[in-house]
């Protein structure tokens, strides 16, 4: 397992939407060793305050050594991360955790909500065929309006994967949510739906995949402090009892393996 | 016989904790190390000082539910809730691994109850690679109603005294900062037995959500560590230095090998690195780089001389 | 006669300290906000809750040699040492500004024997202006060979009930944290007759100066204040709301209303702005705006409805 | 008195010699109602760490509302604050503490050493008449070595006052302390020395001063908190025993009224 510590320059900070940032980092031994699912933890602030790094899902990787992570604003670690300036460095941390297991791409289903599109385009990169034509998972994203869902639809677009779309005011593709575009494709049992986004979307969808008997994978969030297995502290409730680490044993779980109901 | 050359820049680093001859002064925490393994992409584990694993308990424990950590002020708040894989488990996975280090691995215990310690420092004691017992007295006691050990000298004291009992190992006891008078705690381990004394464990913290009006941790209450706490284990360390003679281990908010100087200035012969692992995993062998250059730089023949070694007056 | 009219957005933020009703509930920390006067420039003093004073004695104190401040991770360690400029002093030259302002005037008094802290009520008591007295149980007891009144629930009680019988302003016991249980500590002062308790005073803590080998602070520990020990005041708060009945007034590491706000919700009456003056001398009125803001957004009918009301389960 | 606390501009972040920094804060209020002497505190960073602001003495102000502070890099707020970008926003409060007292310029002679020369600008700026060739202050500057004292006194010479220089090293000017260049002036019993700089410095000034009877003020610093007279940190022994408190009784003192021995 390889494992780095590097002080990386960031190339690139583009706003795609209000408050969704992506950040382009030059990272080569990270992005080198990474595998789709995997994350990294950025370093937020060179003092001490805030104290802990962030994690992020790796979003994209590219062969000349770039890393790119995707996130939206939410508290005051990622305030800061979106302020920084091109051509700064950060500390990185990564390639950390247990990715997804890739299925054949005809057998493959993505499903995002919000910011759990950001592990899936490295997936689908990896997934799809490089022959053009070639096979295509399918991909379902949703979000809440068409300004935040068409600036990541266009990255999947790029790597000639067309993208079902759902917003929740219904300003672009289906109006509604992405489970029931998901039931809408009345998927076959050989399928695998790899699944990033908000609690409520991935306990519907292992909901929805149970009673299909479809494989499903998850890419779950908890707080962190290490990101490495070493605090404890990111623990996720297991259906069997007792608890996993998000970091070490994930971040990618299979869906029936959680608990869902709180 | 060859001639034994002592280069200008060979720095003795040697420090003892009791019987435990260690290369030098730098360990790391307690449950911020996970069982060592962890970091071996980030440092070169065989120059530790000493490695403390994770607290061990007879049973294993799954631990408190989530949310377990958050951040503070220069700090965070844990509230783990004593997660371990149980000293079987331990030993039988833990062990080969950290054994073959070549390196002390000191294992931390906890426990309900005195038989519960006694019985884990019997159950270590001849373990190959196990080179010491720290023993985490901040768990409340049961049998006693909760009242943790770690705030009664005399509970503390019949700890102490029963783990020495059950093993020759030398035997840490690490203080919680939580009580009114460090030093009576101190002194009170050190009468029953204890090779040293490792100090501090975290102070309780508490954190508030106010969007949700909830605790942000499931246990409400949790232990604050990292920087913030610098100041009062520095304090603690400086107190108990002046009240008991067996080696002390300086613990909180080392973060730079300057934190850990200033520590032995304090008093302390050794010290601990623990919530800056998480910030950079590193930060244990940047620790030791940086006091072996402190060392160079200030040409001391040995670092024990600095231990104590505040200038007052 | 006029009708009232009671527009949206009338905020009722009164609070009470047993029968001291507070237009809100945002102080000033003793210690931080000088003798008001200092602020006047920032700060529109008449709205605050109440202005809590630097600590006074009956004779006046020079204080502790410099360096008496040092800066920390998040926080800082002052040993300022007590300066005051005394009882009669304080009468006369700062209680006529500060009784100008319509605001209460609670003054922190601390002594090195009971009978000093009785004497001092006695001197206060029927002085205009002064609404409350806050008593800093925090000094070292000189006649007891210095243990501290704030760490020994039999000593802080004494001093409480001679100040008590000495005036009848109502009294505020300010707790130390560097205690085992701060709960016995609130609960002796409660039975002894305090009005209310206020805590945390600053944490002990130390701080090294490497390249001289000297602490960093002339009198070598001092007291630690600000962000970084917000986790622990918010805790022992929340402990001792369980245990009292009398009002809790939360201080440590407030800085914003947010901070404030989650001190309520652990079970404070009203706050106390300490540290937060110096960096941002608007500190106080910033946190009351923000009080202000969040009752009204939160529609709030009363900001007492938020005393205590954590969620938990 | 006037004081503030202002969000303010940081026009221009300026490299005059290893580690000697002069930023220009565009502060018209605090500018306006600023006096010789002197101080602003300003906010490091806008988070908790570091959590105190920094004091630093009023170097020049313009009319423009342009107000100027120079300082030396010796430590991490000062690291930091020679960081921030020209276009960024910084918290100043000020103006604080009593300055100088000013008397007739062709009585008046300016002692500045290191970055106690930073106050003295503005002090001889106050001092001069401004009719060309009107009198103007005696000044001797001293430094470690020519690098550090050259782009300082080209502000002196721009306001049209010649500066008596001395160097450690010899590389500027006369070789040794300004205490000698001082003695060589033999100045009369009417005359105010104005001194500004290291603590032995002062101190030889004093002495000096006592000796023959001359009025010296000098501007001492110490570690600070508030800045404003609340948190009592700030205590300077006196000579008649007991503290003063530098933000709100000094940072200027008659020499002779403190305690110099140590
Ligand atoms: C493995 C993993 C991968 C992630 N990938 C992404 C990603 O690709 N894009 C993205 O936008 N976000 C991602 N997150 C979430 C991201 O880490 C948090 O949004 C971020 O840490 C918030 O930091 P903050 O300081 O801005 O917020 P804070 O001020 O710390 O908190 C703001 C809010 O976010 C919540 N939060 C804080 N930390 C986390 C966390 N680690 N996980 C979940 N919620 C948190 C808090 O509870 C609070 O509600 C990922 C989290 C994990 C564990
Ligand atoms: C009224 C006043 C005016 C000042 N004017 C200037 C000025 O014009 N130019 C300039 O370069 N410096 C000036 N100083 C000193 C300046 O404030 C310190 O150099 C600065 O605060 C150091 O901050 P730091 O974080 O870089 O250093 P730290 O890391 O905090 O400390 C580094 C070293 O500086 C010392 N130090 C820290 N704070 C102070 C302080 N407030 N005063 C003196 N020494 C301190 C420390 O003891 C330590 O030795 C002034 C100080 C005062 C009190
Ligand atoms: C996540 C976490 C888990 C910890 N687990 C243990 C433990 O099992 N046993 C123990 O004695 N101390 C434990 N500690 C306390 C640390 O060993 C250390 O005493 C404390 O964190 C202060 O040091 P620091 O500020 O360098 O982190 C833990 C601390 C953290 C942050
Ligand atoms: C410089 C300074 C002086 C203080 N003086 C006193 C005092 O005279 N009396 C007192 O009861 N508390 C005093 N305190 C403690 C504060 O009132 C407050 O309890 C403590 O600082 C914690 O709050 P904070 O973190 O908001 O500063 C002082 C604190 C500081 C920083
Ligand atoms: S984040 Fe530390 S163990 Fe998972
Ligand atoms: S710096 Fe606070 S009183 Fe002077």
């Amino acid at each position: 397992m390889s494992q780095f510590q590097k002080n990386v320059e960031l190339v690139r900070s583009e706003v795609l939407a209000q408050d969704v940032i992506r950040l382009t980092f030059n990272a080569p031994e990270i992005a080198a060793a990474a595998m789709p699912g995997q994350f990294v933890m950025v370093q937020i602030a060179p003092g001490q305050d805030p104290l802990l790094r962030r994690p992020f899902s790796i979003h994209q990787i590219t062969k000349d050594g770039a890393l790119q992570i995707l996130f939206k604003v939410v508290g005051r670690g990622t305030r800061l991360l979106a302020q920084v300036q091109e051509g700064a460095h950060l500390s990185l941390l990564g390639p950390l955790g247990r990715g997804f297991i890739l299925a054949a791409p005809e057998k493959a289903c993505l499903v995002g909500g919000g910011m759990g599109i950001a592990p899936l385009l490295f997936l689908a990169g990896r997934l799809s065929q490089p022959v053009h034509d070639g096979p295509r998972p399918k991909v379902i994203l949703g979000a809440r309006n068409r300004a935040e869902l068409v600036p990541l639809i266009a990255a999947f677009e790029n790597i000639g994967i067309k993208v079902l779309a759902a917003t929740d005011d219904g300003s672009f593709g289906h109006h509604g949510l992405v489970t029931d575009v998901l039931q809408g494709l009345n998927l076959d049992s050989a399928f695998t739906v790899y699944s990033c986004g908000p609690r409520p979307m991935m306990a519907a969808i292992n909901h929805l995949c149970q009673q299909q008997k479809i494989s499903c994978q998850v890419s779950v969030e908890t707080v962190m402090a290490c990101g490495m297995g070493a605090c404890l502290g990111c623990a996720v409730a297991l259906k069997a009892g007792g608890y996993a680490h998000v970091c070490s044993d994930g971040p990618v779980f299979e869906a029936g393996e959680l608990l869902w109901s709180l | 016989m060859e001639p034994v050359i002592i280069t200008s820049d060979a720095v003795d680093l040697q420090v003892a904790i009791g019987s435990l001859a260690l290369q030098n002064p730098v360990m790391t925490a307690s449950g911020t190390f996970g069982y060592g393994r962890e970091f071996e992409s980030f440092v070169d584990l065989s120059r530790l000082g000493a490695i403390v694993v994770k607290g061990i308990s007879l049973e294993p424990r799954c631990g408190n539910p989530p949310p377990r950590i958050v951040e503070t002020a220069c700090g965070m708040l844990n509230a783990i809730g004593l997660e371990n894989v149980g000293v079987d488990r331990f030993i039988r996975e833990k062990m080969p691994y950290l054994s073959g280090l070549g390196v002390p691995v000191i294992v931390n215990i906890l426990g309900d109850c005195v038989e519960e310690y006694a019985r884990l420092a019997e159950r270590l004691a001849d373990i190959a690679g196990v080179s010491a017992i720290e023993i985490n007295i901040s768990c409340p006691n049961v049998k006693k109603g909760g009242v943790a050990f770690g705030t009664d000298p005399q509970m503390a004291a019949a700890v102490t005294a029963a783990v020495k009992k059950s093993c020759r190992l030398p035997i840490i006891v690490k203080l919680s900062p939580n009580v009114t008078d460090v030093t009576l705690m101190a002194k009170a381990v050190e009468e029953a037995g204890a090779d040293g004394v490792s100090l501090i464990n975290t102070l309780i913290g508490m954190a508030i959500d106010l969007a949700s009006r909830r605790p942000r941790l499931a246990n409400i209450i949790g232990g604050l560590s990292g920087p913030a706490i610098k100041p009062v284990a520095l304090r603690m360390v400086y107190q108990v230095a002046q009240v008991v003679t067996i080696p002390i281990i300086g613990i909180g908010g080392i973060a730079s090998a300057e934190d850990a100087l200033e520590f032995m200035l304090a008093g302390a012969s050794a010290v601990q690195v623990g919530t800056a692992n998480f910030v950079n995993p590193r930060a244990s062998e940047d620790v030791l780089d940086g006091i072996t250059a402190y060392a160079r730089e200030q040409q001391l023949s040995s670092i024990r001389d600095l231990i104590g070694g505040l200038r007052l007056g």
